[in-house]
C-alpha cells in the first residue's frame, strides 16, 4: 500500500493516513465465514431433522424428505411421546423417565460433586502420603471401560444391598463421576494461590472451614463445568440406568430407547424425534444457557500445561 | 541531521476510549529515545503503532523518510524486543534467528552469514543450538535481540525487555543494551516504567501520561527541569519534595508556612507573585545542618533514616506536617527526634505553578 | 399383591397379548406391574440376569426355555415350581411335553411354558404375486424361482432383518425345510458332527447363500420392519416365526387372502418347537410367593393360553384347548403339532455361548460374501466347541 | 507434643484423611479390586454366574482365535486412529476459525458445542435416520433429480465405519474445539506479534510456531478422545447394532455381548482384559509424560 | 534480650532434596530481621517453616519461649502476610479481618474493637466494607496487615510483601512499614530478595544462599564487611568490582596484574601472603582522578557512562579488560575513552581468600 503512494504517477493517488482501509468482503473474510456456514449446517442438520420431523404427521413423512419443513404442524408427536407412547403395557411415554431422571440426577449431581471437590482440595492442598498415588490410579480408572466393571459392580451393589435401588445408581454415578471430576477439581484448585490456603491456615480455619469458605466461593467457574458434564452425563447415562434400575426407576434415556425400540406397526419416526428431543431438552437447555461459563471453566480447569 | 521516525498527529482510539492522542514525534537517526510512564499510559500502544501491530485511527508514520501508515510490520524495517521475549519455544536459537529470514527466501548462506555476525555480537554463539527453555533470562533477552539484529533492520523497538528479571541481571543488561546502540548506532525506541533505565539509556525521554507526551527532553534536563508537576513527581526516587505555598515579593521569595525562602538563582522563567505555587526540591539538593540560615534553610525534625548502602535517606517531617525526604551520605546517622534545618540549593529547584502544573 | 413381570414382547401384537396376561392376572385381584424391556431378548436378557443374579430380583421373567436361565437354576434363584405343576398336572397337559422337559431340572419344574414358538416359516405378501401374475409360491424353492421376476418389479424378494438372531432363524428355517427333519435332528440332537460337516449341509449352506442374494436389499434392523416390508408389499416374502403373524392381524391383513403362511418352508411340514417360558425368581416373601405361584397355574390355563396365544400368533401349550378361532395359518400350526412333527428347538439344544457365536457367525454370513464352504466349517467349529 | 519429630503421625489433618475416604475406597475396592477381579475370573470358565474353575488361558486363545473379536478389535482400530485424526485437526481448525476474532463467536461455538449435550443414543439414532437411505439424504439428493445417487454408508459394511465417524465426529469435535481454543488462547500475544514482525504468514505461524505450542493441550485430548473411543458402545448400539453382519462390531459390544447374551462370563472377561491392557497401552506413555518428568504443583 | 523466636538445627527436606540445612537463629524481642537471598534459597520456606506451614524434617522452633514445633499455625502467635496479600476475594475488609478471630470464636464486641483499633493504625476505616477488589495495592498490602494485627500476635512475618508493587509505591510502603515496626516493636522476619528493602528495613539481615545463612548482622556490617564473596558480591548495586590477584610482601599489598595497591590501613584479619586472593571495592569507594598515585590508585579507560539522576555510574575498563563501575556526582561527566586513575579507600575495602571465599 505504500508503495502505492510512493509511485506519485498514480493521479489521485492520497499519502497513507489514519487507520488502513479495509475491504469488508476481502476474499479471506468470505472463505472464514463460508466456511463457518458449511460447519454450523453440518452441525444444525441433525437438530433441524429433529425438529422438523417432530412436527410432521405420518403420512407426510412417508411422502416428503425429512429436511423439509412440515406442511402442516402437528404437536401431536410430543404429546404422544410425553404422555402417551407405549412399552409394553406401560402407554405412559417419557414423563415416567422424566422425574425418574430428575430423581436420579439432582442427588447424583450434587453427591458426586461434593465429594469429587472435597477429593481435589484435600489432593491439592493437604496432600498426604500416597494421596498422589490414588489419584494416578483414580485417573487411570477413568479410562476404564465400563463394561469391564459392570460385574464387580453387581456384586459390590448386591454386597451393600442397594442394587436396584435409588442409591444404588447415585453410588455407581459417584464413582464413575470422580476421576474425572476430581481431576478438574485438582487443577482448578491447584491454580488458586496457595498462599490463600496458607493465610487462612494461619488465621486458624480448619478443613471444612477452608473448603467452605473459602475455596467453594471462589470456585465457580468449575463448579459450573462439573455442574454441567455431570448433569448431561447422568441425564445421558443408558448403561447404567438400564442395568442398575428397574422399570420403576428407569430413567428418560431408558425410556426413550424403549419407546423407539417397541415397534408396533410402522416406525413413527414423529414420535421417536419428538422423544429424542424431549431426552435432550435438559442437557441442551443447560449448554445453551451456561455454554460461555462452561468454556471459560473449561480453560481454568481442564487445559493446564 | 537526518530523520529515522516521524509521527504526525498520531492518534489512536479502541472503540469509544482514546488511548494516544494527536502526538508528534522526530526520532533522529541513530537515536536512543526512552518512552517512559505509569502504567496504562499507552507507551505499548505508541511502540505497536510503530511496529504496525495496531491499526491507527489518524495521522501519519514515517520511517527512514517513507511513509509506512498502512505498511505491514514486516516491511517497515523495524525489529521488536518484547517483555517475554516471545521466542518460538520449540525452535532452536539458530532456528528462531532464521525463521523470519528463511519465510523471505533469502539464501542459506546469507542467512548463515548473518547469524555468525549477530552471534559474535551478542556472543550467544555457543547457545546457537539449545532451546529458549535451556537458557537464562540474559541469554534469552540476547536472542530476542538478535532475532531483530539478522533482519538487518534500522529502527529496534523494546518493550520493557528488562522488566521480567531480577534487579541484578537488570543493570547488567541495561549496560549491554547500551553497549549495542554505541556499537550498532540504530535508531532505538525503548519502553520502560523504570525510570532508572530511562536515565541511563536514554538520548531523550519521552515521559507519556494518558496518551500524552508531557516532555520530551534529555535526561538532565527531565530531571533537572521538569516541564511540569507530573514530570518532576514520576522521575526520580524517592521522589521530590514538594512544598505548597505562594511566591510572593515580585517573585522574589517563597512563602511556605512560616519559613520564607530567597529564590534568588532560581533558574527558569519570570517566577511572578502566585498566590499558589509550589516549591519542588530534590532530596539530594538539601543539606542538613544544625543551624538555621534565614532565607535559605527550612526547619524540620528527623523521622526515620533508611540506610541504602551507599547513602541513606533521611525521612522528616516539616512544617505542617510535610513529610520531606534527604539524601545523606551513608555514614551521617541522624536520631530520630532530632531537630534539623535543610539548606535549599535553589538553583537546582522548581517552582510550579499550582493551576497550571507547570514549571515557571 | 404386586408382582413385577419382565419380558421382551413390546411389538404391536405381542403387547396385546400381554395385555391379556395383565388382564387375566388382575383379575384375580393381583396387579401385574409391566416390566417390558424394548430392544427384543438380547438387549433384555442381560438385564434380567443382571437384576436377578445382583440380588434385585423381579416377580417374574420371560426367558426363552432351554439353557438360558440353567445356571440361575442351579445357582438356587429359582423357584421351585414342582407343586405348581402337579397340582396343575402340567404333564398331563403340556403337549409336547419336550416344553415341560424345558422347565424341568433335577426332576424339578422351574418354569411355566408360555407359548410354542415354531420359528420356520415362510410369510408372503399375496398381493404382489397377482400384480405379476404369477402363481403364489408354496414352497421355498417355488419362492426361489420366481425371486427374478420379484426383483424385475422393482420389490425385495425376501425381507431379513439385520439382527444375529434373525439370521440365525432364517437359516435354521432353511435347514429344516431344504435338509429336513433327519439331518436336522442328526446335528442338533445328536450332535453328529460328521453330519454337520457333511455334504447335505453344505446344501443347506448354498441355499442360504442363494437366500442371502435375495435379502440383499433388505437393510432393516427389527425383525417386525421386515415384516412390514412383507405387509407393505415392499418385499415379497420373509422367513421368521409364528409370531410375525401377530403383526400381520394388528395391520388386519387375512391369512391365506392377503398373505400366505408356509410352515417348513412349505418343504417339509415340521416345525421345531421352542418357546417362551416363565421364571419366577424367588423372593423371600410368602405373600409374593404365593403369588408367583398364583401367575404360575393362571399362564398355562386355558382361557389364557387360548387369549395369549391368539393375540399373539403363537401356538399354545397345551393340545386340550378349543382354538377354533385361530386363523389359517395357526391352524396349520396346530395341526402339524397334532400331527407330532416337532423337535425341539435350539434354544434347547445348545447353550447361549453357543447361539450367539452362531448368530455373529451367521450375520457375518448373510450380510458379507462368505463362501458356504467357509461358513460350513465355521458353523462345524462352533458347533464342537459347544459340545 | 514436643521435641524431635515422629515421621509418622496418623492423626495429624485428621480431617483430611476422612475427606480422602470415598477416594481411597473407590479407588481400591473398586478400581483396583474390581479391575483384579475382572482379570481373575478371565482366567475361569464362568459363564451366565461367576465361578472359580480355572482354566489357564483358553479363554484368552479362544477370544483371539475368534473372527468377531479380531474385526472387532480391527474396526476399533481403523475407527480410532480415523478418528483421532479428525477430531484433533477438526476441533483445531475449528478453534483456529474461531479465533479469528469473528463476529457471533459465541454463536458459532454454541452450534458446535451443543451435539456434546446430546448421548450417544440420541446421535446414533439422528444419523441413522439421515444416513438412511430411504428417506435421508440419499433420498433427498435422488428426489432433487439425481436418480442414481447412492450415499447408503450404513448398509455397506465397506463404509459403515465411515457413517459411524461421521456422527462421532458430529458429537465429539465441539468439545475438542472448546479444548483447542483454550489453548489457542492461552498463547502469548507477543509470540503473534513477534511472528508478524518477523514477516511469517498467519498459517505458518499456526503450523510451525503455535502448534508446537499447544502440545499440552494436543496431549490432554487425545487423552480425553482416546478413552473416549476405547470405550465406544452407546454410539454403534444405536447406529448400526454393529453391523452389517459384524463390520462395526467394537470391543465394547464384544464385551456385552458375551458377558450378557451368550452367558459366558469368562470370555467377556477375557476381553474386558485385553481392554484394559490397551487402555493401559495409551495411558501408561501419557502418565509418564505428564507425571514422571515434572512433578505437579 | 529475651529471645522472641529461636530455631535450633532446623532441616527440610523435600523427598530428597534437601532444601533448608542444620539452621540456627535467635531472633530478639522486637527485633526486625530480614531474610535476603537470591530465588530459591529457602527463604519463604524457611518463613513457612516459622509458621507452621510446611512440617520440618528435624530440629525444634521455638516462639516466646514455648515450643512450637508441632502447632497449629494459629497457635503459635504469628501472623502472616503474602506477597500476593492472600486476601479472601469474596470477604469484605471486615470480613478478612474478622476471619481469623471469628474462628477462635472471639466475642463480637472485641472483634469490633479489635477491628477499630487496626484500622485506626492502618488508616483503612473507610474501606472496611470494601471487597479487595477494589482495594489499589496499597490498600490491599495495608489490609493484609491488619489481619495479622487484629490478631495481636507477637511475631509477624513477611514473604516479599512489596515485590508485586511498582517501585514508587514499594519505596513508600517500606517507610510504612518501617514506622509501623517503630510503633509497635513487635518482631518482624521480613522475606525480600530485594536489597534496598533489607538494608532499609532490617536490625539484622540474615543473608542466605542455598539452604544456609550466610551472614547474619547489621546492614552496615554485612554492607562493609561482607563475610564472604557471595554477600559481597550479592549486596550493593551495582555490584562491588572484584580484583583478582595476589597478596604479597607479607600481606602489605595486593598485586594485581602490573598494579600493586598498597594494604596499610585495610580493616579486617591478617592478610599474609595469599597466592590467590581478591579485592573487592565498592564503586562509591572509588574517586576518579587524573594523575596516578603509586599504591593508591588502578588505571581505568572510561567506557560508558550511566547517569542515574542524582548520581552516575561510570563504568570503566581496567587491566586485563577488568570491568569496573564507579559511582560519581552527576555533574561529573567522563568521555568514553579517556584514561583515568581510580584511587582505592583501603580501609572501606574487602580481600577475600580465592579457595575459601572467606573474607580476611
Ligand atoms: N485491545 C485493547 N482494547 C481496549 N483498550 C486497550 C487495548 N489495549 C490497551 N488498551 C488500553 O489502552 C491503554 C494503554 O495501554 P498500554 O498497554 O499501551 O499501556 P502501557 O503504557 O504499555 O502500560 P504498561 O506499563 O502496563 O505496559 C490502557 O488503558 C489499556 O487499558
Ligand atoms: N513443595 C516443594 N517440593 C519440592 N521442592 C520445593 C518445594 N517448595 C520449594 N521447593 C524448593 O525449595 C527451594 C527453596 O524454595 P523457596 O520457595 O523457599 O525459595 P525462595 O528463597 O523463597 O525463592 P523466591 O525468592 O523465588 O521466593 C527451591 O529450590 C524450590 O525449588
Ligand atoms: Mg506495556
Ligand atoms: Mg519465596
Amino acid at each position: 500500500m505504500a508503495d502505492v503512494s510512493m509511485a506519485s504517477a498514480q493521479p489521485h493517488s492520497v499519502q497513507p493516513r489514519g487507520a488502513k482501509p479495509r475491504r469488508r468482503f476481502s476474499g479471506s473474510n468470505i472463505m472464514l465465514y463460508g466456511v463457518l456456514f458449511v460447519v454450523s449446517v453440518y452441525y444444525l442438520l441433525p437438530l433441524w431433522v429433529m425438529v422438523m420431523t417432530s412436527l410432521k404427521g405420518m403420512p407426510e413423512i412417508r411422502m416428503g424428505n425429512i429436511f423439509a419443513p412440515p406442511v402442516e404442524i402437528t404437536f401431536q408427536p410430543w404429546v404422544k411421546a410425553w404422555s402417551e407412547a407405549c412399552t409394553g403395557l406401560n402407554c405412559d411415554g417419557l414423563s415416567r423417565g422424566f422425574w425418574n431422571s430428575v430423581l436420579i440426577t439432582v442427588p447424583s449431581v450434587i453427591i458426586s460433586i461434593i465429594v469429587a471437590s472435597v477429593n481435589g482440595y484435600a489432593l491439592v492442598n493437604w496432600r498426604f502420603k500416597g494421596s498422589e498415588v490414588f489419584f494416578t490410579i483414580l485417573i487411570f480408572g477413568s479410562f476404564i471401560p465400563y463394561q469391564i466393571m459392570l460385574y464387580p459392580i453387581v456384586i459390590l451393589l448386591r454386597e451393600l444391598g442397594i442394587y436396584g435401588t435409588l442409591y444404588g445408581l447415585i453410588l455407581v454415578h459417584t464413582i464413575f463421576g470422580m476421576p474425572i471430576l476430581t481431576l478438574l477439581f485438582r487443577n482448578y484448585f491447584s491454580s488458586l494461590p496457595e498462599e490463600l490456603f496458607k493465610a487462612a491456615r494461619v488465621d486458624g480455619a480448619g478443613f471444612w472451614r477452608i473448603y467452605f469458605q473459602i475455596m467453594v466461593p471462589m470456585s465457580l467457574p468449575i463448579f459450573v463445568v462439573a455442574l454441567i458434564l455431570q448433569i448431561t452425563g447422568i441425564w445421558n447415562d443408558f448403561l447404567f440406568g438400564v442395568v442398575f434400575t428397574k422399570p420403576e426407576i428407569y430413567p428418560m434415556t431408558v425410556q426413550l430407547n424403549n419407546i423407539v425400540n417397541s415397534v408396533q406397526g410402522v416406525k413413527e419416526y414423529n414420535v421417536n424425534m419428538a422423544a429424542t428431543l424431549l431426552t435432550g431438552l435438559v442437557p441442551l437447555v443447560i449448554y445453551f444457557v451456561s455454554g460461555k461459563l462452561f468454556v471459560r471453566g473449561i480453560a481454568a480447569g481442564a487445559v493446564k500445561g | 541531521m537526518t530523520h529515522s521516525i516521524q509521527v504526525k498527529d498520531l492518534s489512536l482510539s479502541f472503540g469509544s476510549v482514546s488511548v494516544l492522542k494527536n502526538m508528534n514525534i522526530d526520532v533522529a537517526e541513530g537515536e536512543f529515545i526512552v518512552l517512559l510512564g505509569p502504567s496504562g499510559c499507552g507507551k505499548s500502544t505508541l511502540l505497536n503503532c510503530l511496529a504496525g501491530l495496531l491499526d491507527i485511527t489518524d495521522g501519519e508514520i514515517w520511517i527512514k523518510g517513507k511513509n509506512v501508515t498502512w505498511a505491514e510490520p514486516s516491511e517497515r524495517g523495524i525489529g521488536m524486543v518484547f517483555q517475554s521475549y516471545a521466542l518460538y519455544p520449540q525452535m532452536t536459537v539458530r532456528g528462531n534467528l532464521s525463521f523470519g529470514l528463511k519465510n523471505a527466501r533469502m539464501p542459506k548462506d546469507e542467512i548463515d552469514k548473518r547469524i555468525a555476525r549477530a552471534a559474535e555480537i551478542l556472543q550467544i554463539g555457543p547457545l546457537l543450538d539449545r532451546k529458549p527453555a535451556a537458557l537464562s533470562g540474559g541469554q534469552r533477552q540476547r536472542v530476542a535481540i538478535g532475532r531483530a539484529l539478522v533482519r538487518d533492520v534500522d529502527v529496534f523497538l523494546f518493550d520493557e525487555p528488562l522488566s521480567n528479571l531480577d534487579a541484578k541481571l537488570r543493570s547488567e543488561l541495561r549496560v549491554e543494551i547500551k553497549r549495542l546502540h554505541s556499537r550498532l548506532n540504530n535508531t532505538m525506541v525503548y519502553v520502560t516504567h523504570d525510570q532508572i533505565e530511562a536515565l541511563t539509556l536514554a538520548d531523550r525521554i519521552a515521559v507519556m501520561r494518558g496518551g500524552i507526551i508531557q516532555q520530551l527532553a534529555a535526561p538532565q534536563e527531565i530531571y533537572n527541569r521538569p516541564s511540569n508537576l507530573f514530570v518532576a513527581g514520576f522521575i526520580g526516587s524517592p521522589s521530590m519534595n514538594f512544598l505548597h505555598g505562594a511566591t510572593v515579593e515580585a517573585g522574589r521569595a517563597f512563602q511556605f508556612g512560616a519559613t520564607r525562602i530567597d529564590l534568588a538563582g532560581y533558574e527558569g522563567g519570570a517566577v511572578l507573585d502566585r498566590p499558589k505555587a509550589i516549591l519542588g526540591l530534590r532530596p539530594e539538593h538539601l543539606i542538613i545542618q544544625d543551624k538555621p540560615e534565614p532565607g535559605l534553610t527550612i526547619p524540620a525534625v528527623v523521622e526515620i533514616d533508611e540506610p541504602m548502602g551507599a547513602d541513606s535517606l533521611v525521612w522528616l517531617e516539616a512544617e505542617g506536617g510535610l513529610k520531606m525526604s534527604v539524601r545523606v551520605p551513608v555514614e551521617r546517622r541522624l536520631a530520630a527526634g532530632s531537630k534539623v534545618h535543610l539548606k535549599v540549593d535553589i538553583a537546582k529547584a522548581s517552582i510550579f505553578d499550582t493551576a497550571s502544573e507547570q514549571r515557571v | 399383591t404386586d408382582l413385577e413381570v419382565t419380558h421382551w414382547w413390546t411389538s404391536g401384537g405381542e403387547a396385546a397379548a400381554v395385555a391379556e396376561l395383565a388382564k387375566a392376572f388382575d383379575a384375580s385381584g393381583d396387579h401385574w406391574v409391566d416390566g417390558a424391556i424394548a430392544g427384543g431378548g438380547d438387549t433384555a436378557r442381560p438385564v434380567m440376569i443382571a437384576r436377578i443374579s445382583g440380588g434385585d430380583p423381579m416377580g417374574a421373567t420371560q426367558f426363552n426355555h432351554g439353557q438360558q436361565a440353567l445356571e440361575l437354576v442351579q445357582a438356587g434363584l429359582m423357584l421351585d415350581l414342582t407343586d405348581v405343576a402337579e397340582a396343575q398336572k402340567w404333564r398331563d397337559v403340556i403337549n409336547p411335553i419336550s416344553l415341560l422337559d424345558g422347565c424341568t431340572i433335577d426332576g424339578k419344574v422351574y418354569c411355566a411354558p408360555m407359548n410354542i414358538h415354531s420359528p420356520e416359516w415362510l410369510w408372503i405378501n399375496n398381493k404382489i404375486y397377482e400384480d405379476l401374475g404369477i402363481p403364489v409360491p408354496q414352497n421355498w424353492t417355488e419362492f426361489v424361482a420366481s425371486a427374478p421376476q420379484v426383483e424385475a418389479a422393482g420389490k425385495i424378494p425376501l425381507a431379513l432383518g439385520r439382527q444375529a438372531w434373525q439370521s440365525n432363524l432364517a437359516f435354521n428355517a432353511i435347514t429344516v425345510g431344504v435338509g429336513g427333519l433327519d439331518l436336522w435332528k442328526k446335528v442338533n440332537l445328536d450332535k453328529d458332527m460328521d453330519a454337520a460337516a457333511g455334504p447335505e449341509m453344505l446344501k443347506v449352506f448354498q441355499a442360504a447363500a442363494e437366500a442371502r442374494k435375495l435379502a440383499a436389499k433388505s437393510t432393516v434392523q427389527d425383525w417386525n420392519q421386515a415384516t412390514n416390508m412383507v405387509i407393505n408389499g415392499d418385499a415379497a416374502g420373509q422367513i421368521m416365526g409364528d409370531w410375525a403373524q401377530g403383526e400381520f392381524a394388528v395391520a388386519g391383513k387375512v391369512a391365506g387372502k392377503d398373505y400366505t403362511c408356509l410352515p417348513g418352508l412349505g418343504l417339509n411340514a415340521y416345525l421345531s418347537t421352542g418357546g417362551d417360558a416363565f421364571y419366577f425368581p424367588k423372593l423371600d416373601d410368602p405373600d409374593k410367593e404365593a403369588a408367583q405361584k398364583r401367575l404360575a397355574a393362571l399362564l398355562v390355563s386355558p382361557e389364557v393360553q387360548v387369549a395369549f396365544n391368539l393375540k399373539k400368533g403363537s401356538l399354545p401349550i397345551r393340545g386340550d384347548i378349543d382354538m377354533s378361532s385361530a386363523n389359517d395359518c395357526m391352524k396349520k400350526g396346530l395341526e402339524i403339532l397334532k400331527s407330532g412333527n416337532v423337535v425341539p428347538s435350539g434354544d434347547q439344544a445348545w447353550s447361549p455361548d453357543v447361539q450367539t457365536q452362531l448368530g455373529d457367525m451367521q450375520s457375518e454370513f448373510w450380510s458379507g460374501e462368505m463362501t458356504p464352504e467357509d461358513a460350513q466349517a465355521r458353523y462345524v467349529e462352533i458347533l464342537k466347541s459347544g459340545l | 507434643m514436643a521435641g524431635k519429630p515422629v515421621g509418622w503421625r496418623p492423626f495429624r489433618n485428621l480431617n483430611a484423611k476422612i475427606a480422602a475416604v470415598p477416594m481411597v475406597l473407590t479407588t481400591l475396592v473398586v478400581f483396583v479390586g474390581g479391575t483384579l477381579w475382572t482379570v481373575l475370573y478371565s482366567f475361569t470358565n464362568s459363564k451366565l454366574l461367576p465361578r472359580l474353575e480355572f482354566v489357564g488361558f483358553d479363554q484368552y486363545r479362544r477370544l483371539w482365535s475368534t473372527d468377531l473379536w479380531n474385526a472387532a478389535i480391527w474396526n476399533l482400530a481403523f475407527y480410532g486412529v480415523m478418528s483421532l485424526i479428525f477430531t484433533i485437526s477438526m476441533g483445531f481448525m475449528l478453534a483456529v476459525l474461531l479465533d479469528q476474532k469473528i463476529r457471533f463467536e459465541d454463536t458459532f461455538r454454541t452450534i458446535m458445542l451443543y451435539p456434546f449435550a446430546l448421548s450417544f443414543i440420541v446421535t446414533g439414532l439422528v444419523w441413522q435416520w439421515i444416513l438412511n437411505p430411504e428417506m435421508g439424504i440419499q433420498e433427498v439428493v435422488r428426489r432433487m433429480g439425481f436418480e442414481s445417487f447412492t450415499f447408503d454408508p450404513l448398509h455397506n459394511p465397506n463404509t459403515v465405519l465411515y457413517g459411524l465417524l461421521i456422527a462421532g465426529l458430529w458429537q465429539g469435535t465441539g468439545f475438542t474445539m472448546c479444548l483447542m481454543l483454550a489453548g489457542l488462547r492461552g498463547i502469548d500475544e507477543d509470540i503473534w506479534k513477534a511472528a508478524r514482525v518477523d514477516g511469517i504468514p498467519k498459517w505458518k505461524t499456526y503450523l510451525f510456531v503455535v502448534i508446537p505450542m499447544m502440545r499440552p493441550v494436543f496431549i490432554t485430548t487425545l487423552v480425553i478422545v482416546a478413552a473416549g473411543i476405547i470405550k465406544l458402545y452407546d454410539l454403534v448400539v444405536a447406529q448400526t447394532s454393529g453391523g452389517p453382519g459384524n463390520a462395526s462390531q467394537v470391543p465394547a459390544m464384544y464385551v456385552y455381548r458375551y458377558m450378557f447374551t451368550a452367558q459366558n462370563l469368562g470370555q467377556g472377561f477375557a476381553a474386558s482384559t485385553m481392554m484394559l491392557l490397551s487402555v493401559l497401552i495409551v495411558l501408561i506413555p501419557w502418565a509418564y509424560l505428564e507425571f514422571g518428568g515434572k512433578k505437579h504443583g
